[in-house]
């Protein structure tokens, strides 16, 4: 699989994440915010990091790069697209996704290994998992709350699109295991056709056990399996 | 051309929670200040214009609220045109 | 020397040079004496601000510099010692390593959330134009009292200024240290630390190399901030509202990203020669260190220089410290290039002037010369200064202080292990450190929470760890010994984990110098640390001196920061604080002295700071790293965690809780002869707890033996949520562990949560 | 008692650098704003605050300003009574 990681100038997971699909098998290159060209791409992650500082607003910037433009084009002609943190909230500033990321409920940055509980399997991105699967993963943001009017969170509870929810150490939601106050703790969601996933926590730091978790990799392996599989392209 | 000077304030939608708003409640209240009853935070972005006219130069600073300065599934914004005027001492950043 | 043919033209503003002048830029007599030996004339307004920037105790190290001759700095490891913007050591596989720890005491203490954050920025760009990129970051503070409204407001304002800055450049933090004693009252301390990584060959340094290459410079506009110089007075200046301008420097971590990524790729792309940052005493400081090291001399125009601010003064311009900026020599020829490559990162370079042959240190405005100077005598003709030192009878006293009420007290101590454990210096730092990204760059093999902190180096199995380490209050009982256990407890942190102590960056934070008392702590301790690296072989590389850390006469605690690196073999193998497993010998590696001076139990239970601080034995602790390394290398041991303050119970405390994630029960048997308190809260140094398997019991006691270590076993490891339980004679501690997580995990914030105040700063 | 709406707005003192108004200005001119010609961001927190009189509840935020709400090294501050009446819909947070 090629993959295409988008970097921005404050984007300081890109490396990471490059990395990540190494690690997976796969090749990846990066593209350069004020470049173009996603024709030899079989997916695109928009990574983590403070894209143009964040200042105003995590993402609000980043969606007016012209390296952005290719990659809505590419999301609405079905390439799969993996938003991580701050590539999560560009995603829902250049409407990707629905829904924005707010402040922390607790208004500081927050990092640390946090519980997450797979909710769907049958995606794209989540395949390589077992259903209702408990993982941990760093989490570091400030701006990770999902919020979206109540209609826009049931109907993405309905279409079965919410992968990821916050949960405490018993893989149960809890007040206490929503860290940042998300709405109905959710950690991550994808697009309605499915082919554009963000979430808050960073599968691409949980890649290897010698630096605590390996649970990210089955993100990239289920991207992997579909890429591969007998219906891609 | 003249220089207009244009307030412009972003505040989080009613009904949507502000967590700031809320952690500088919680800050008064700790210490002492009882009788405040809601906060909300919000940005102010005060921006220099140089426009033909005040209302081309609010038309401006709408547009950029649209495009950039506001969320639109979480804020509201509302422009001000503050004065008009020379340009400033000090140069920009 | 200097060169008859330039007149130098005084600007028609500048005030007269007078005596009040010259003190009020902090020259004395003597040395403005010198400086008018240097120039053969008389210096214009422009001149006297440059020297006094450069003959500044930042600067110029006037008070400290002989004594820093003492510390050993070189090894066959050692690329790049004192002196440069960092130093670098070859970490192996072709890997090199810069690091250097930098003070922001005083701005922390006008305005904690930018001072900090700026502290940051500046030590990180220390270590990308050394060429290497950062890695990972450590931070050192202290403050005073917690449970004080304006303490809480200055370390939740640190604390967020640091996590703001690192977090947005995208840098771990591996750990650092943080303590509360009304010692730090009024001075706070802020010092941070980072480390890059870099090819061995690929070292560039802060050299204005080249005659006839250009002076760039680079990245954000130099506006008034942070300007020095006590009161002087200037038409430009008096126009204005004096109290407006502005004396704080306000960070900007997305420009700081964007230079670290600018900066690296000029380096890579050979177009530049020099780079360095406009740090203290921006422009000026910057390029006459460039010009000296070289021995070159440079030509500025400081109307080419971008300004955020109309109608700066060349006085402004040059002694400016406006954040995130660089100077950058470009090879002749080559700045278009130079320019391509900030254009890229959305940065603006101008060419403000060139390196000439002639030695000066040459300044115009718009072609006319405002300032003509020997950069040798700037850079190098500093006068340093050696002090008398006498100890402070005071300090003697405390020193002398029996405390046999101390060890002797009876009473609950459960209740005091409770005590201790929330003591906000004993408590877990977790509600600090989680506002750090801890995990960016993928690579931490072990996070803030234990002891040392492992970064793991790309494509190898190897690592790096890294600590920083100092108790104020030895220092200030006992400056030359507290000196020696910092750097001891730093070399003990690494090896727990199983690092080779390799290299040291200290700094060194005092109070007035000029004080005989200060001055005899400062010699004492640079003697302290000189002599545990010269026996552990950890050359000291850099580091940095903040003095006049005092407040209405009071200083603060002496504290020499050390920090310290160490090399990781194999990342697979490193050991952590925690214990792993139920049914896990405990043991204990050193011994007991029962030494309750200085202690945290003495502060905390009895409001003491006095008595004579725990001995170290540096031979002893040679042998106990060596043993320690061993043991991790040969894989025997479940954890390793070193006894610091609050003695073995709070070592074993820290143990069984961890970070939160699991906590075990112990029952522990303490069989020393002597009473209950200094047997479980004593701080006698050269002891780690370890953990192992029974199996492997008898190997680990054999090579604790082969290297003449004291090694018994005290306990074993019981269930999870079971109880903490420590023997000690016919008294002891019984309670569930549970209690002691609510106590270690609850401490800070729970402080926290009540109201700070932010009542203005003292002096701003 | 009387329920006041106030507020505060907070900016940073001129001839600070401002980082977030230098981003916004350029990316305002990214977008191709080229008529902006300064962007200065503070914060707006607006208050709601039971008090006998207009002049008290400004006074109480004033000392809140001094307290919490502003940093008095590095931002100026400026309230204003916006309105008075009843509760408000909408319960604060
Ligand atoms: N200011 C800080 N920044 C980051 N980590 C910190 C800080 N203070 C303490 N820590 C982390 O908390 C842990 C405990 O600190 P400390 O008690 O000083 O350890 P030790 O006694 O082993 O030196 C360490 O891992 C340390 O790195
Ligand atoms: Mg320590």
């Amino acid at each position: 699989m090629k993959v295409v990681v988008v970097t921005f100038p404050g984007s300081n997971c890109d490396q990471d994440c490059h990395r990540a699909v190494e690690l997976s098998g796969g090749e990846p290159r990066y593209l350069w915010h004020r470049e173009r060209g996603l024709s030899d791409a079989d997916a695109v992650i928009l990574p983590g990091g403070f894209a143009y500082g964040d200042y105003l607003r995590a993402g609000s910037i980043a969606r007016f790069s012209p390296a952005m433009e290719d990659v809505v084009a590419f999301a609405r002609q079905g390439g799969p697209v993996m938003a991580i943190c701050n590539g999560f909230q560009i995603a829902c500033e250049a409407g990707l996704l629905p829904g924005a990321l707010m402040r922390n409920r607790t208004v500081r940055f927050h990092s640390f290994d946090q519980y997450l509980r797979i909710e769907t399997t049958d995606t794209m991105w989540t395949s390589a998992y077992e259903p209702g699967q408990i993982l941990s993963m760093p989490v570091a943001h400030a701006e990770g709350n999902y919020e979206a009017d109540p209609d826009t969170i049931d109907r993405l509870e309905e279409d079965g699109r919410v992968l990821l929810r916050y949960v405490d150490a018993t893989g149960a939601t809890s007040e206490e295991g929503n860290p940042n106050g998300s709405a109905r703790s959710i950690a991550g969601i994808m697009n309605e056709q499915g082919n554009v996933m963000g979430l808050m926590p960073h599968p691409d730091r949980a890649m290897e056990a010698v630096v605590g978790s390996v649970d990210g990799r089955g993100v990239f392996q289920s991207l992997a399996r579909h890429l591969n599989g007998p219906g891609a392209k | 051309m003249t220089r207009y000077q244009l307030e412009v304030r972003v505040v989080p939608r009613t009904g949507l929670l502000d967590p700031p708003g809320k952690a500088i409640h919680h800050a008064l209240h700790s210490l002492g200040y009882l009788g405040v009853e809601d906060v909300r935070v919000g940005k102010t972005i005060f921006l220099q214009i140089d426009a033909p006219s005040g209302r081309e130069a609010r038309g401006r600073a709408e547009e950029m609220c649209r495009k950039l300065l506001s969320n639109p599934v979480t804020e509201d914004y509302e422009v001000s045109v503050l004065g008009e005027g020379e340009v400033q001492d000090g140069t920009d950043s | 020397m200097s060169s008859a043919a330039t007149e130098v033209t005084p600007r028609a503003s500048d005030p007269e040079i007078t005596p009040e002048l010259v003190a009020d830029h902090g020259l004395s007599t003597e040395e403005y004496e010198r400086i008018l030996a240097a120039l053969g004339r008389e210096p214009t307004f422009t001149e006297l601000g440059v020297f006094s920037a450069m003959w500044s105790e930042h600067c110029g190290y006037k008070n400290s510099k002989r004594l820093l001759r003492l510390l050993p700095t070189e090894a066959p490891w050692v690329i790049e010692g004192p002196g440069e913007n960092a130093g670098v050591i070859d970490v192996g596989d072709g890997w090199a390593v810069a690091f250097k720890i930098e003070s922001h005491n005083h701005p922390s203490a006008v305005e904690p959330y930018q001072g900090a954050a700026t502290g940051v920025g500046g030590i990180l760009r220390d270590i990308f134009t050394m060429g290497a990129r950062p890695i990972a970051t450590l931070n050192s503070l202290r403050f005073g009292d917690l449970d004080d409204g304006r303490v809480r407001y200055l370390f939740g304002g640190v604390v967020k200024g640091i996590g703001d800055y690192g977090n947005c450049v995208g840098i771990p933090s591996l750990g650092g240290e943080v303590y509360f004693d009304r010692g730090y009252e009024d001075n706070p301390i802020v010092n941070a630390m980072a480390i890059g990584l870099m090819r061995s060959d690929e070292l560039i340094t802060g050299a204005a190399k080249g005659i006839g290459n250009t002076l760039m410079a680079v990245g954000a506009r130099t506006g008034r901030d942070g300007i020095h110089g006590a009161t002087f007075a200037s038409e430009e200046l008096s126009e204005e509202n004096e109290a407006k301008r502005p004396q704080v420097q306000v960070g900007d971590p997305f420009t700081e990203k964007l230079l670290l990524e600018a900066s690296l790729e000029l380096i890579g792309s050979g177009a530049i020669t020099g780079i360095q940052d406009m740090g203290a005493a921006g422009l000026t400081s910057s390029a006459s260190e460039m010009a000296g090291r070289a021995g070159n001399g440079v030509e500025i125009d400081v109307a080419l220089v971008p300004v955020r601010e109309a109608r700066m003064t060349p006085y402004e311009i040059l002694l400016s410290e406006s954040q995130e900026r660089m100077l950058v020599i470009a090879e002749t020829g080559r700045e278009d290039e130079v320019e391509r490559i900030l254009r890229k990162w959305e940065l603006e370079a101008a060419v403000i002037g060139q390196v000439t042959d002639d030695g000066m240190f040459r300044v115009l405005e718009n072609g006319t010369v405002v300032a003509d100077l020997p950069s040798l005598p700037l850079t190098q003709g500093c006068p340093t200064y050696e002090r008398p030192g006498v100890e402070s009878k005071e300090v003697e006293e405390l020193r002398k202080r029996d405390l046999s009420h101390v060890s002797s007290s009876h009473g609950d101590l459960t209740g005091q292990l409770l005590d201790l454990m929330s003591s906000p210096n004993l408590s877990s730092k977790r509600w600090l450190f989680q506002q750090y990204d801890t995990t960016v760059r993928a690579a931490s093999v072990i996070r803030p929470g234990g002891g040392a902190g492992v970064v793991r180096l790309p494509g190898t199995r190897r690592g790096i760890a890294a600590t920083t380490d100092c108790n104020g209050r030895y220092c200030f009982l006992h400056p030359r010994r507290g000196a020696a256990i910092a750097v001891a407890e730093a070399a003990r942190n690494l090896v727990c984990v199983g690092a080779v102590p390799t290299a040291v960056t200290n700094n060194l934070n005092f109070g007035s110098p000029l004080k005989p008392a200060i001055y005899h702590q400062l010699r004492e301790a640079v003697l302290g640390i000189a002599e545990a690296c010269l026996l552990f072989e950890t050359p000291v590389t850099g580091g940095n001196v903040s003095l006049y850390n005092e407040t209405d006469g009071a200083a603060i605690y002496p504290t020499p920061v050390i920090g310290m690196l160490g090399v990781v073999e194999d990342v697979e193998r490193v050991c952590r604080h925690a214990f792993t497993r139920t049914g896990d010998a405990i043991v204990l590696l050193g011994t007991n002295k029962g030494e309750m001076g200085g202690s945290e139990y003495a502060y905390v239970l009895h409001d003491l700071v006095a008595g004579d601080p725990p001995g170290v034995d540096l031979l002893a602790e040679r042998e106990l790293q060596r043993a320690m390394i061993a043991m991790v290398q040969e894989d025997l041991l479940g954890s390793a965690h070193d006894c610091a303050e609050g003695g073995l119970a709070c070592t074993l405390v820290e143990s069984a809780l961890g970070n939160g994630e699991r906590s075990f029960g112990i029952d522990v048997t303490l069989t020393d002869e002597m009473a209950p308190v200094p047997t479980l809260f004593g701080e006698s140094q050269g002891r780690i707890v370890v953990s192992c398997r029974p199996e492997r019991l008898a190997h680990v006691i054999e090579l604790a033996g082969s290297h003449n270590v004291p090694c018994v076993q005290i306990g074993q490891v019981s269930a999870p949520e079971g109880s903490f339980r420590i023997r000690a004679g016919t008294s002891g501690v019984d309670l569930p562990v549970r209690d002691l997580a609510d106590a270690f995990f609850g401490a800070i914030p729970a402080r926290m949560d009540s109201p700070a105040e932010a009542t203005p700063a003292p002096d701003a």
